[in-house]
């Protein structure tokens, strides 16, 4: 018996939200007369982080600092029509209208504090850590607080801004597809090394390296904490998981985390992660969205692996110790492809 | 109709409460009753209980050490005298299983559970009744016929000590790593006297409904130096009489052309 | 570990921002470590109601009769629900971008069609008291031949699994019973191609598994409205769902969620809001209905299978000069999402390459198996892996690196891609390459000169002849839209000509009308001008004649509408 | 239903509350005690969600007859901080970005106190084994296994240093 390694690529690209009907998505952004914002969404956190960027992206747009914003998401009460957390839209659609809630909230917190200190609000710049200045004149100075406050109280003021992103239907030709499906696209290339036992016909994931280009990495842990994940379902997806292990063949179905298999965290491979960034022309400060594309390579990766090792092409997910060894059987024995 | 649950002192009132009462179960850890009565299994409206102490009890006799059944696998890996175990009880779940799931419940228990009962059937383990006089039943007649246990409660399980612990062998092949329910247990037993194996016993757990012997190796081994001419014909015998069953995990195929692997695997001490 | 290649595009940033880009801590994170975040289940009702449902135990069977006189008499049990007490029991979840006809009952009353599917619902004082009475429930089945292989379903006399769509395949703007995607003349390019590559690839159908199942729990709010806490992932599709089954004023709906213990696309089309409501409007109480995990794994849908079919033409120095795709993506028994996923995977093809001859036939196929959704990837995945292993199996049958063939043909800014826009903002290449260098895979330096930036448009940015052809045309249904819906739609086809056989791709060739409305572009720069190709890479040029790329001139769009990508009604 | 008094100390706090015929412990401390701390991710022992220690060992509160806990200690994850101030394992989860959704990090939590109480300066694949009964789907666990490490290391600076 023997272990043989093998390496396979593969690389993708992936449209950054969804052409259904019209994509919108709004938001709703107001201060206290303390100065400290509340950003109103019907938008969902799954865990993919979706209070904490658009509370960045709300902070840098109002020039405020993150801790003066407080995101607060779905309640259909007070927060206004979003499509929903899927598509890769969240940070791509939120992010943009709240830019757009945010610029319009700034613009009247810079009209009163242009009011207080008597000057053109065009000539008004914030510096992020709550102060709004005149441009080349420091001295000039008014706390974000002061301005809000002042709004609030002497100048009958509401800071506070709407904002909405529509990506438009792309209608798609029944001839043809020719269609707008996205606005950009996310990218990535993966190198899996696999082990595959030429008895047993079990595949381990020793090592993972890959590139994936993002847009602009809005927050540099929340992308770490899609990509390690994503890059952990994919290969679950590839070698592990199925609702149907006979498919079409409905029987055996799983009914428990036992039955229905996923990577423990004893499966999991060294992954070697770079990040380039070549902002969306329509993103949100750049930013596309790696929640979903993220898993996508380690799957054709892992079965090119497998090949390369074994010489055994495995083109039914997910890739089972079964199918490797029938495989190699059928070969009359496992075929190294050799080293690329 | 919400579950009962009715609670004993004596494993003896117990017994005759569980023989009394239709539709109820005897109720150990509780990794597989809840797990049922969560998922409003039917077949059963009653639990019984026992706080007896000799339910928990290890005890070494002359023949084995005695566990009792209300024993949990985290106390078998804990205990000096079983250390011959921990294997076997390390394979159960992960550590809150091992906390709550007893020996008696792992008797009981189909597969692709039940891998401590696979260790216990090599050793040829002695399987005692609450409230049944004598020696009891050896565990394979035991396991032969389960389902005819199912009214009484096992009060203890009689395990021998291996002469030599290197004579006691057991791996469970799973998907998930540290953890996962098994594709298949192997269990050997296989004493030696003048280099040659006397009184082989080889167990496999997940390739049957319950933990099973496999009496093909067995006959094969028996006797023999444990080489590597004998180890391959051991292997290229390891499913004969075995039809493998097919879940989730593997098909009745796929078991049957690894378990040999496994085997020679386990009895060459390749352990990858 | 992670690094941020910053030297890659760092002309297109300005990375001195004052909180963009840093690693802010989660606003949830205390509330996640402190166990102190909100789930929906983690709201506490006084006299909570428990909902659970009584399951098809078969594929595919017609409901004779269902007996709930023993279920009703159960100790604990308020009310059972049937079929009947659902105010508007017809649904399709993108119904309410006109995107289908509703095909989908809450609660089934004629047959079922998936192993699972709800014919009624108990609701009882406790979830056990609701599981015993469901086990008392009777219903009288007549069991139903089941088909549940794609391309089985769609052969003449398979059984028809969803009565609104008889030849098991949902159809696209009331004409196609499958979305075409037509660029260039595929068939004339494999006659060109040194080597035709082929391929079939199996995706499998995959639970989206979220530590918590999927739930919602209802109660009365003062003001005679609704209060609903939910898992969902889409909280507006959820309220319009519940408001347009129940026939409740969507004011009347206030949904609370927001904080769920992952997704991954098994939340977005739940039913666990309307069946909630439903119970609460029915016994004045809170109730709520959460799946076990049982449910969630064989019952909440899934991602679903797909099968793709792939044929490229392919000349032995790399370059791919057609690829011909035929995919099946399982549906399941119900439309749910897997209709627009092939309008999403449609526009992906032929995945990240400038490729000048690319056909697709995509089906919606129902089968006898639980209604897929979305999933993490939605659309693309299956496909993904379908063209990234048959790219490996090219530069195998080429004796070529695997990276260097992606090199080779990858798109670039400018090039025109099968959907007939224009690539921009792309950086496959640079992902190549740096992925190679990771993993120290030497790539020759042809290969490592290569950029998305160079080389692209020009030639590639033509928009070749295109065959089109009329197979797989349906009659009986009607196209309609947002802005139709208030006269009604005439016949389908009317205004077409003469029909080909459904089999082969007619040849005649239709000059196509080469400019939909499209979506404005906010910000987007100008494509790259097209530089001589570099002697290094030499991109493919495309093969086949070219009619200018003018014609590509943004059209001023139509009354706006809010979907018409295939809003239809059955005739 | 027959209603039984039960008592038990919960993060130190004594209870006495009455339990339902055959409730199990997860449903109890929820909907009886009020503590929704512990998950319920499936009922079934499969997942971890729900774990809780009983007298300092991990246990699945979803599969435990919540009667037999009369008497014993139970800590869940809203016994975890001292006041205001987070045990160093909720520190280092912050710290590590080990919680997406945040479903399965309270049985997390519990299964890494028990190994660290027992084992102060566990080896990776000690703390692999520890969460071995706890299913992640969103982090890869990675994160996980090094906020457990790091919570490690700092407790025995805090011992010594």
């Amino acid at each position: 018996m023997a272990l043989h390694r093998g390496r396979g690529f593969a690389a993708i690209n992936y449209p950054i939200g969804m052409n259904l009907g019209g994509d919108p998505s709004q938001a709703l952004v107001h201060s206290n007369p303390g100065g400290k914002f509340m950003v109103a969404l019907s938008s969902i956190d799954l865990g993919q982080g979706m209070k904490s960027v658009t509370r960045q992206i709300a902070a840098e747009t109002l020039g405020v600092p993150v801790e003066d914003v407080y995101v607060d998401t779905a309640d259909s009460d007070t927060g206004p029509h979003c499509m929903g957390s899927f598509a890769s839209r969240g940070t791509h659609r939120v992010g943009n209208a709240v830019i757009e809630a945010a610029r319009e909230a700034r613009a009247v917190m810079l009209e009163a504090a242009a009011e207080e200190l008597e000057v053109d609000p065009g000539d008004l710049v914030t510096d992020g850590q709550g102060n709004i200045h005149v441009k080349g004149a420091p001295s000039r100075t008014i706390t974000t607080a002061e301005a809000c406050a002042a709004a609030q109280f002497r100048q009958g003021r509401t800071v506070s801004g709407r904002g909405i992103f529509l990506i438009p239907l792309s209608e798609v030709d029944p001839e043809t597809g020719e269609q707008t499906p996205v606005s950009c696209f996310a990218h990535a290339a993966m190198i899996v090394e696999v082990e595959v036992d030429d008895e047993t016909g079990e595949v381990a994931v020793l090592e993972m390296n890959s590139a994936y280009e993002l847009g602009r990495a809005l927050n540099p842990k929340l992308v770490e904490q899609q990509l390690v994940g994503g890059a952990w379902m994919g290969m679950s997806h590839a070698a592990w998981e199925t609702t149907e292990p006979y498919y079409p063949d409905r029987d055996h179905g799983p009914i428990d985390f036992n039955s229905y298999l996923m990577p423990g965290p004893g499966d999991i491979a060294p992954h070697s992660i770079a990040v380039l960034e070549r902002p969306a022309p329509d993103g949100p400060y750049g930013g596309k969205g790696p929640g979903e594309m993220c898993a996508n390579p380690v799957l054709p990766a892992v079965a090119n692996a497998v090949f390369n090792a074994v010489g055994v092409r495995i083109d039914e997910l997910p890739i089972t110790p079964e199918k490797v060894l029938r495989g190699i059987r059928a070969n009359g024995g496992a075929r190294p492809q050799g080293r690329p | 109709m919400p579950v009962r649950v009715e609670t004993f002192d004596s494993l003896d009132a117990a017994a005759s409460a569980l023989r009394s009462t239709r539709s109820a179960r005897f109720f150990g850890g509780g990794t597989l009753l809840m797990r049922a009565a969560n998922h409003g299994d039917q077949s059963f409206d009653t639990l019984i209980r026992a706080r007896d102490p000799s339910f928990r009890h290890i005890r070494s006799e002359s023949e084995g050490v005695s566990i009792g059944a209300g024993v949990t696998m985290k106390e078998i890996i804990a205990h000096r005298d079983l250390s011959f175990l921990i294997p076997a009880a390390q394979a159960v779940g992960g550590p809150a299983v091992r906390n709550m799931a007893t020996v008696g419940g792992n008797l009981y228990a189909n597969s692709p559970y039940g891998d401590l009962a696979v260790a216990l059937l090599v050793l040829g383990a002695r399987i005692e009744f609450v409230g049944q006089g004598g020696r009891g039943v050896e565990i394979e007649e035991f396991m032969r016929d389960r389902d005819r246990h199912q009214g009484s409660i096992v009060r203890a399980v009689v395990v021998p000590r291996p002469r030599d612990p290197s004579s006691f062998r057991f791996v469970k092949v799973s998907r998930v790593k540290p953890k996962g329910i098994s594709l298949l247990t192997i269990a050997t037993y296989l004493p030696q006297s003048g280099g040659r194996i006397r009184g082989a016993r080889v167990a496999y757990g997940a390739m049957g409904p319950r933990p099973l012997r496999a009496t093909a190796v067995e006959r094969l081994l028996d006797g023999q130096y444990l080489d590597s001419a004998t180890i391959e014909r051991a292997a290229a015998a390891a499913c004969d009489g075995i039809e493998p069953r097919t879940d989730s995990l593997a098909s009745s195929w796929y078991r049957r052309e690894v378990v040999g692997i496994h085997l020679k695997r386990l009895l060459t001490g390749d352990r990858r | 570990m992670i690094e941020f290649r910053k030297e890659y595009f760092a002309d297109e940033r300005d990375d001195n921002l004052n909180e963009i880009g840093k690693p802010t801590q989660r606003q949830d994170a205390l509330g996640h470590v402190t166990g102190r975040s909100p789930y929906f289940d983690d709201h506490l009702f006084e006299g909570l109601l428990h909902i659970r449902c009584v399951r098809s135990p078969h594929d595919h069977a017609r409901i004779r009769r269902i007996d709930t006189s023993a279920a009703e008499r159960m100790p604990g049990v308020v009310r059972i629900v049937l079929g009947k007490d659902v105010p508007n029991n017809l649904n399709t979840l993108l119904s309410l971008l006109d995107f289908g006809i509703d095909d989908e009952p809450l609660i089934s009353d004629k047959k079922v069609s998936y192993k699972g599917e709800p014919v009624a619902a108990v609701i009882a004082e406790s979830e056990r008291a609701a599981r015993d009475a469901v086990a008392q429930v009777r219903v009288d089945w007549e069991v139903l031949p089941a088909v549940l292989d794609v391309e089985e379903a769609i052969k003449p006399g398979a059984p028809v699994v969803n009565d609104v769509y008889p030849g098991n395949r949902f159809v696209y703007h009331g004409k196609y019973d499958h979305q075409k995607l037509r660029f260039g003349d595929v068939e004339a390019a494999f006659r060109q191609a040194d080597r035709i590559i082929e391929g079939r690839y199996q995706m499998s159908p995959i639970e989206q598994a979220p530590t918590e199942t999927c739930g919602a729990i209802a109660a009365p709010e003062t003001n005679d409205r609704y209060v609903v806490y939910t898992s969902t992932q889409a909280l507006f599709f959820s309220l319009d769902t519940t408001s347009k089954l129940l026939r409740v004023p969507s004011n009347r709906l206030h949904l609370i969620g927001g904080t769920v213990g992952g997704g991954f696309g098994g939340k977005v089309d739940s039913l666990h809001e309307p069946m909630a409501v439903l119970g609460t409007m029915l016994t004045g109480r809170p109730c709520k209905y959460i799946f076990d995990r049982h449910e969630e794994m064989q019952v909440g849908a899934p991602r679903g299978a797909e099968r793709w079919y792939l044929k490229d033409g392919v000349m032995n120095d790399g370059r791919i000069i057609a690829r011909k795709f035929t995919g099946y993506f399982d549906s399941g028994a119900y439309t749910r999402l897997s209709s627009y996923a092939i309008i999403k995977a449609v526009g992906h093809l032929p995945g990240p390459y400038t490729i000048p001859n690319v056909y697709a036939d995509v089906y919606c196929v129902f089968t006898n198996r639980t209604p897929a959704t979305a999933m993490r990837g939605f659309g693309i995945t299956g496909v993904d892996f379908a063209i990234e292993c048959h790219m490996d199996k090219i530069a195998h049958e080429l004796g070529m690196d695997p990276i260097e063939l992606r090199i080779l043909n990858a798109y670039r800014d400018g090039d025109m891609k099968a959907h007939r826009r224009l690539a921009k903002n792309t950086a496959l290449i640079e992902c190549c390459h740096v992925a190679a260098e990771k993993a120290g895979w030497p790539l020759s330096q042809a290969a490592r000169q290569a950029s998305s930036l160079r080389d692209g448009g020009g030639a590639r940015a033509e928009i070749p002849h295109t065959v089109t052809d009329q197979h797989g045309r349906v009659e009986g249904y009607t196209a309609g839209s947002y802005a139709q819906k208030k006269r009604p739609s005439g016949p389908a086809g009317q205004a077409r000509g003469p029909q080909s056989p459904a089999s082969h791709p007619s040849r005649d060739s239709i000059a196509v009308p080469s400019s939909f409305d499209r979506a404005p572009q906010p910000m987007s720069r100008p494509a790259p001008s097209a530089p001589p190709a570099s002697a290094a890479v030499a991109p493919p040029p495309p093969p086949t004649a070219q009619r200018p790329a003018e014609q590509h001139a943004p059209e001023q769009r139509r009354v706006t509408r809010f979907s018409s990508i295939s809003g239809l009604r059955r005739r | 239903m027959a209603r039984k008094p039960l008592q038990f100390q919960l993060n130190g706090r004594h209870q006495a509350v009455f339990t339902d015929d055959g409730q199990n412990l997860l449903d109890l401390l929820r909907r009886g005690v009020g503590d929704l701390t512990p998950k319920y991710g499936c009922g079934q022992g499969t997942c971890g969600t729900c774990t809780v220690l009983i007298d300092g060992e991990p246990h699945l509160s979803c599969l435990t007859l919540a009667e037999t806990v009369d008497g014993r200690q139970i800590t869940t994850t809203a016994g975890l901080a001292e006041g205001a101030e987070l045990h160093p394992l909720q520190t280092a989860f912050m710290d590590n970005f080990a919680a997406q959704c945040g479903y399965c990090t309270p049985g997390m939590l519990l299964a890494a106190k028990a190994l660290l109480d027992r084992n102060p300066s566990p080896t990776r694949e000690e703390v692999v084994e520890a969460i071995s009964g706890n299913i992640c789907r969103c982090t890869g666990y990675e994160p996980i296994i090094n906020a457990i490490l790091d919570a490690a290391g700092r407790r025995n600076q805090r011992r010594y240093g």
